[in-house]
């Protein structure tokens, strides 16, 4: 079906602008047309504006100029409150339920804001959540959720409680594959039913095939609209990557040849039981080795875990049972899925970059020689793009952020490198630089762990990989479980 | 014990803990909802010195207590203004505003009354609403202390319902969670959590009205002598449940008046200051012991949220 | 770091400008010019004569200020200092009173003996928060009850001087007392190197320094903390130690400079006037020792105006809580 | 954030905003600068007393003080100024400020301030000091009179009645703090009604405050709750716990201190130990305008006037044998046939 010409659009976001406290500009100037009964993707590498876009558009934050007209009229949205009342939902990238509460108070306090009967939409947020595949208990607390069944939730309350449109911010990022796919279906339902559907994803090859329309934003400006049925016969993905970066990008295919061969021991894992922080087992009595030069990924399917496992080999948390033993000396990085864990968001970005030595080392004065030096090393680096290296690190978009802290860890010299999620959030230029990193770290003598519940990850490194599931690991190849298999590693 | 001593035990053991029960059951709403209001101090003194002032001019408790209850909202309002809206830091807020409400109080008290013994108020409160109170049965005399005790008895249980099982209340904990979220979700938060702090300011100035037109029938500089601060750090030791507020408050009254009867008993020979520091000990050690930090509202103190 | 905020100029303003106002505000009421009191406030606080005592007033707020700034640079509040210097103040006349006849290392011992009681008191909060996760700001509010209490104790009981009547100790022993440096005036020898040694101390630490930016990850919570190797806990406790130990030796600077005795109303207040300086000081150090001046000099000026325009006293309580308000614009950054 | 930039910017100017029409309203509104103030007017040959308050004058011991000195005012043509709250270590400048004004007798109204009045009234040897209470074995400057609280005898008298009132023969006595002047009082009152009763058992509740009615009553009500039928309050507050079991039908008679309690206590008030210092400003003018100020120790009691006990009109009333009783041995006190005991501790085992 087409929906761009059949009538006027449903909403209309003309010339929005977003300037943040730094001086960060994350929109300049977009438009947007979003019509009923239409799924429309946004597409656009990190730092695009893709998020900032969405929550304009369900008044999660002000435009700093630009306005939004729904049917015509326009309208000022203060809060998310003002965008539900119009009948806009939005689900968040992972989840933005609120944790300490049931997933039924969340339901009722939406349903409340959108001027929606309460139990009604506790039913149909069930039977969404039935029909992705998940069972929901409106009693249970969102904490003891799943990040999986979390994310679930949002999109499934979003679906039901937005009348007129439903925004997605990466919906699928921590659904599996299955889930995902249905989805996909369901989407296409509700937007039969005439709702307008905007869903961002990194997952180009997801989208790709359930999209009416796609716009592609880039260092926040619009660079195309283009709708489905323009795209010629050929891959609708070619064309889209060939829109969002025209010089083309790399394939996966990497070159792993070139891996030293593994040296020493640094890391063992002795049948150690992990548990979050709910106190479920997220790691059950199990055991592996890494020896320096070697990569290591562990994949988990669900994403549970994988911030718990990081945690532990680094020392920030404790385990259950059983013991790792690291070799005395060695010097562990840890690079976290969120920068604001490894930095402190308000400081400036120089700063950011010393931090390992400037509280390593005694208390002194500050080296401001050095700490310049080192911070221009790393983001040239990285090749971040950072304005000004005294400008607070929170001014940089996610994945600058990300590049900064990332190259800052790998390059401190590490024996063992401890990486969470490297790809999370980060388009496809940024994956695949995070990718080089952690194989040049390696290759350097270090060994690297990485966690990750993106199952392409191992492929875009080119290492060893192992299935967690069920808090067992297992061998991709056999599905054994690996602490039964002598010498797997 | 004899059955009357008995009665004037609880009764006594009540008088202590209405105005800080008062106060405490919405400070743990409030808490609940994500702000740390020390300025109930100031608001409680505010509502002693207004009610005293209009009641020795008008000879109306009732009135007295009814501008009491409007000055203490809007103290509690000013504090909204300053840590919800401005985003300001609640704790100094709030220990600021209780400084100038009592230097603010004892400059007008000096402008308005003049200085000295003060003047004793016509008919207190408790006179005003006395043969009221005494015809009730039973428990007249001892349950009904003032007219806000059984009030005061019926908030935390009142409130546990309320949080436990109603939309307002989740919308209240949604806002002290997570206040961010709870934005995203469609709450308004700063409204929350200004109606709950205007609430409070309700019950802090009649909390206040009690201590001035209520028990004493004057008013004094600095007369709170901190009890609103002492609801808001029983809140904690509840650890902001409202099934255990009451307990706690009971418990930490008795301590109170038991620590009052112990000297005048004469029957152990303490420092008197030692008997006095009990009330702070006590704090302290359940302090220490409760490991607090954990069961409080996630953004409890911090003002910083977006949506 | 150049990292500065506007809010600062701004929050300055309203620091300097908002006493002005109370203070205007109050004489009208009371029927007073408020240019006359305004006058008053600043030749009380101001004027050449004045200077001497006002930077006496100051003292106090500035080594107590130094050492909250550091702990609010790891976002610990504490706002127990009053209890701290009270302490301190009455650790230094006890050892004082046996230290008679030592004369300059007397002076020294009793200082740091001051400052470690100040320093142990605070740690009590500081433990609490550490392992015990106890709010700070409760646990240091109470202990300045305790504090309170404990000093009318010790002064009414075994450590009131037998000559005494009212609750102090005896006299300390001449050789210990840090005699006034400039004839005429009260300035001794902490109150000139004071301003010498800490204003220049606080800016290094806070904003040129390791320590600084060490307290600041301290402040982001345990967790992060951890991810950088400091252990949260100790450092906790040793940020509290450190600023309770300030706040001991500004107890042991009135003691030994000023009143040769410990007295319950030792402090007058320095605890809580020292707050909004270490607030704004945190964020820009070079302020520590213009703001401190500034303070003591208004706190000074409102009891000149009020000898001689009969302003009710309550009014010192007003501009010490606006002081306090008027400090947090500039202390946002949550 | 942008906002709470703009937001301190709206302060900053609200503030200057409203300094600049204080100043112009503050100009408009006062007719004359010297509304208010005691400094700049130097009337004809008045005598100026400044009195330095450690606390505000609003508590009983300053209260007494601050009553005698407006009363002077407005009877004698002196100037009066006053400061409250004054900390031990500003007190010297307050001096200082009031010498180079022009006064010409300094009342420091606390025992803390005595070494900074004897320092400063070396220096100044025409100017003439009262100084409010002090150690009494130490030397004084001969510009420097001493005086204190001693109305113990009054307090004894009080006792005398409170002896021959109780059935319980148990009294109780809120206080404020066991500092020695609070202390002499409850002593005398105390040896009062052991002279009378030596079975009567007296018990202390010191509450820490000078201000805490809640506190105060509380206490009270504590110690009638342990039997107590007559309770001696130096504390606001005492007083209401009486008068609300008289309400419930209980009789508990009740003493206050320093001031009047008549209009606070009507129902249960016997008398109150009333510190009266209007004989004492007069003396000190007289002394000053005659150029006859010495220095020294004040030994005044209840014969020169400024102890007295204030009897309760609708007590007295009532019991006229007991008040005449009481009156008898003021005559005795006057004339030094009975001698009230000082005692300035407070040991609890002393009244049983």
């Amino acid at each position: 079906m087409e929906a761009g010409s059949r009538e006027e659009p449903l909403i209309v976001a003309k010339d929005i602008w977003k300037i943040y406290d730094g001086g960060y500009t994350a929109l300049s100037g977009v438009d947007l047309e979003i019509y009923g009964g239409e799924i429309h993707v946004l597409l656009g590498e990190n730092g695009a504006g893709k998020t900032t876009l969405l929550k304009i558009l369900s008044g999660a934050i002000r435009p700093s100029r630009g306005s939004i007209f729904i049917r015509g009229e326009r309208k000022i949205f203060r809060s998310p409150r003002d965008a539900l009342k119009q009948g806009i939902s939005m689900a968040y990238q992972g989840s933005s339920l609120v944790e300490g509460l049931t997933a039924g108070e969340n339901i009722s306090i939406v349903a409340r804001a959108a001027g929606i009967n309460g139990d009604e939409l506790g039913k149909r947020v069930m039977k969404t959540m039935e029909d992705l595949g998940y069972q929901l208990d409106l009693r249970s607390r969102v904490s003891s959720l799943s990040p999986g069944e979390k994310q679930a939730l949002e999109v499934s309350i979003a679906i039901n409680a937005g009348r007129l449109a439903v925004l997605m911010d990466e919906p699928t990022a921590l659904m599996s594959t299955a889930s995902s796919q249905l989805l996909m279906k369901l989407l296409r339902e509700h937007a039969d039913n005439g709702k307008a559907l905007v869903i961002t994803s990194h997952k180009i090859r997801e989208v790709a095939e359930i999209g009416d329309r796609y716009t592609i934003l880039k260092r926040g400006t619009r660079v195309a609209t283009v709708t489905r049925r323009s795209l010629d016969g050929g891959s609708v993905i070619d064309t889209l990557i060939k829109h969002m970066s025209p010089q083309g990008l790399e394939t996966y295919s990497l070159d792993i040849s070139g891996a030293i061969d593994p040296g020493e021991e640094i890391l063992y894992v002795d049948n150690a039981s992990i548990a979050d922080d709910r106190g479920i087992e997220v790691l059950r009595n199990t055991s592996f080795r890494l020896r320096r030069g070697e990569i290591l990924a562990i994949v988990s399917i669900d994403g549970r875990g994988v911030k718990e496992i990081c945690e532990a080999i680094y020392g920030l948390r404790r385990l259950r049972s059983g013991k790792i033993y690291v070799k005395p000396g060695t010097r562990i990085r840890y690079i976290p899925s969120e920068v604001s864990r490894a930095s402190i968001p308000e400081m400036p970005v120089a700063i950011n970059i010393s931090m390992r030595s400037i509280i390593g080392g005694r208390i002194s004065l500050l080296d401001l020689e050095e700490i310049v030096s080192s911070a221009n090393r790393i983001i040239e680096a990285s090749r971040a793009n950072v304005p000004s290296i005294w400008k607070p690190l929170k001014s940089l978009s996610g994945g600058n952020a990300r590049r900064v802290i990332a190259w800052r860890e790998a390059m401190d010299n590490p024996d063992l490198l401890i990486v969470e999620e490297p790809t999370a959030n980060l388009d496809i230029a940024s994956s695949q630089s995070i990718a080089m990193l952690i194989r040049s770290t390696a290759s350097r003598g270090a060994g690297v762990l990485v966690v990750t519940s993106e199952l392409e990850d191992p492929l875009r490194i080119g290492c060893k990989w192992l299935i967690l599931e069920d808090g067992t690991l297992l061998d991709p190849r056999s599905s054994k479980r690996v602490g039964t298999i002598p010498g797997a590693l | 014990m004899d059955l009357p001593s008995i009665s004037g035990f609880i009764g006594s053991l009540l008088a202590i803990s209405t105005p800080i029960l008062l106060i405490a059951s919405l400070e743990l709403l409030v808490q609940r909802s994500g702000v740390i209001n020390l300025g109930v101090e100031g608001a409680m003194l505010v509502g002693a010195f207004t009610a005293y002032v209009v009641t020795l001019y008008t000879s109306s408790p009732l009135l007295g207590l009814l501008s009491a209850i409007a000055l203490g909202s809007l103290v509690s309002i000013l504090f909204a203004i300053m840590a919800v809206y401005m985003r300001l830091d609640q704790i100094v807020v709030g220990v600021s505003i209780s400084m100038v409400s009592i230097g603010l109080t004892s400059y007008l008290y000096r402008l308005i009354v003049g200085y000295g013994s003060p003047p004793k108020i016509q008919s207190t409160l408790i006179d005003a609403l006395a043969p009221f109170l005494r015809s009730i049965p039973i428990a007249g005399d001892t349950l009904f202390q003032t007219p806000l005790t059984p009030i005061s008895l019926a908030l935390p249980i009142a409130f546990w319902l309320l949080l436990g099982r109603s939309l307002v209340g989740a919308i209240i904990k949604a806002s002290g969670e997570d206040p961010s979220r709870a934005c995203r979700l469609g709450v308004n938060v700063a409204m929350v959590r200004t109606i709950l702090l205007a609430l409070e300011g309700i019950a802090s100035g009649a909390a206040g009205a009690l201590l001035s037109i209520g028990y004493y029938g004057s008013f004094l500089e600095n007369m709170t002598a901190g009890r609103g601060y002492l609801a808001v750090a029983l809140v904690i030791l509840s650890s902001w449940s409202p099934a255990r507020l009451l307990p706690t408050v009971l418990i930490f009254s008795l301590i109170e008046v038991a620590q009052l009867r112990l000297q005048a008993s004469g029957i152990i020979e303490i420092p008197y200051q030692l008997a006095l520091s009990m009330p702070y000990i006590f704090t302290l050690a359940i302090l220490a012991i409760s490991s607090g930090g954990k069961k409080a509202p996630r953004s409890l103190g911090s003002s910083e949220y977006e949506c | 770091m150049p990292a500065r905020s506007p809010r600062l100029v701004t929050g300055l303003l309203i620091v300097v400008l908002a006493p002005l106002l109370a203070i205007s505000i109050l004489s009208l009421f009371s029927g007073v010019n408020a240019v006359e009191t305004i006058y008053w406030v600043f030749w009380g606080g101001f004027s050449p004569t004045q200077i001497p005592e006002t930077m006496l007033r100051a003292t106090p707020i500035l080594i107590t200020s130094f050492g909250l700034s550091l702990a609010y640079l790891a976002r610990i509040w504490n706002i127990g200092s009053e209890g701290q210097i009270l302490l301190g103040a009455i650790a230094t006349a006890w050892i004082g009173l046996h230290l008679g006849g030592l004369g300059v290392i007397g002076v020294i011992v009793s200082t740091i003996f001051g400052g470690l009681c100040g320093a142990l008191w605070a740690s009590i909060p500081g433990l609490l928060r550490a392992y015990r996760g106890a709010n700070e700001v409760f646990s240091t509010l109470m202990m300045n009850y305790l504090a309170l209490y404990l000093a009318s104790y010790l002064l009414q009981g075994p450590l009131r001087s037998p000559t005494s009547l009212f609750p102090e100790t005896a006299t300390l022993s001449r050789d210990l007392w840090v005699e006034p440096l400039i004839p005429g005036t009260r300035v001794n020898a902490f109150v000139l190197l004071s301003p010498a040694l800490i204003a220049p101390a606080t800016y290094i630490l806070v904003a040129r320094s390791t320590l600084g930016i060490k307290l600041r990850v301290i402040g982001e919570g345990a967790e992060k903390a951890r991810y950088f190797g400091i252990d949260a806990g100790k450092a906790i406790v040793a940020t509290m130690f450190l600023s309770g130990f300030l706040a001991g030796i500004a107890g042991s600077t009135e003691v030994l400079g000023i009143h040769h005795r410990a007295l319950p109303s030792i402090s007058q207040g320095y605890g809580y006037l020292a707050i909004p300086v270490a607030v704004i000081a945190s964020l820009e150090p070079r302020l520590i020792l213009p703001l401190s001046i500034y303070l003591g000099g208004v706190v000074n000026g409102v009891e000149v105006a009020q000898m001689n325009l009969s302003i009710p006293s309550g009014a010192s309580y007003i501009i010490q809580g606006i002081l306090l308000i008027a400090s947090l614009p500039m202390a946002m950054r949550r | 954030m942008r906002n709470s930039i703009l937001g301190s910017t709206v302060i900053v100017l609200i503030i200057i905003a409203a300094v600049l029409s204080l100043y112009i309203l503050g100009g408009a509104l006062s007719p004359s600068p010297q509304k208010g103030s005691s400094v700049a007017s130097p009337t004809a040959r008045s005598i100026k007393i400044a009195v330095i308050y450690v606390t505000p004058i609003d508590e009983p011991w300053n209260q007494a003080m601050h009553e005698a000195m407006v009363w002077a005012r407005e009877n004698l043509g002196i100037t009066y100024s006053y400061v409250e709250r004054i900390s031990e270590a500003d007190v010297e400048r307050i001096i200082r400020q009031y010498i180079q004004t022009g006064y010409d007798i300094i009342i420091p109204h606390s025992w803390g301030y005595h070494q900074t009045t004897i320092k400063v009234a070396k220096e100044y040897p025409s100017v003439s000091f009262a100084q409010g209470s002090g150690p009494t074995d130490i030397e004084y400057p001969r510009n420097v009179l001493v005086y204190d609280y001693w109305i113990q005898e009054a307090a004894y008298l009080a006792g005398i009645a409170a002896g021959k009132l109780t059935k319980s023969n148990l009294i109780g006595v809120v206080a404020a703090y066991p500092v020695p002047d609070v202390v002499r009082l409850i002593n005398a009152f105390a040896a009062g009604a052991k002279s009378v009763n030596p079975n009567v058992k007296i018990r202390a509740i010191f509450i820490e405050s000078w201000f805490d009615p809640v506190k105060a009553k509380e206490a009270a009500k504590a110690l009638i709750a342990s039997g107590a039928d007559v309770i001696y309050g130096d504390s606001y507050g005492a007083e209401q716990a009486t008068e609300e079991a008289y309400r419930s039908g209980r009789t508990v008679y009740f003493f206050g201190t320093i001031i009047d309690y008549s209009k606070l206590a009507p129902n249960t008030l016997v008398a109150s130990v009333v510190w009266d210092l209007r004989p004492f400003i007069k003396y000190l003018v007289e002394l000053k305008t005659n150029g006859t100020w010495v220095g020294g120790i004040l030994n005044w009691g209840i014969k020169e006037g400024w102890a007295k006990l204030v009897w309760n009109p609708s007590f007295a009333q009532r019991n006229q044998a007991l008040v005449a009783d009481v009156e008898r041995v003021k005559q005795d006190i006057i004339e030094g046939r009975v001698s009230v005991p000082i005692i300035e501790d407070w040991d609890p085992k002393r009244w049983g």
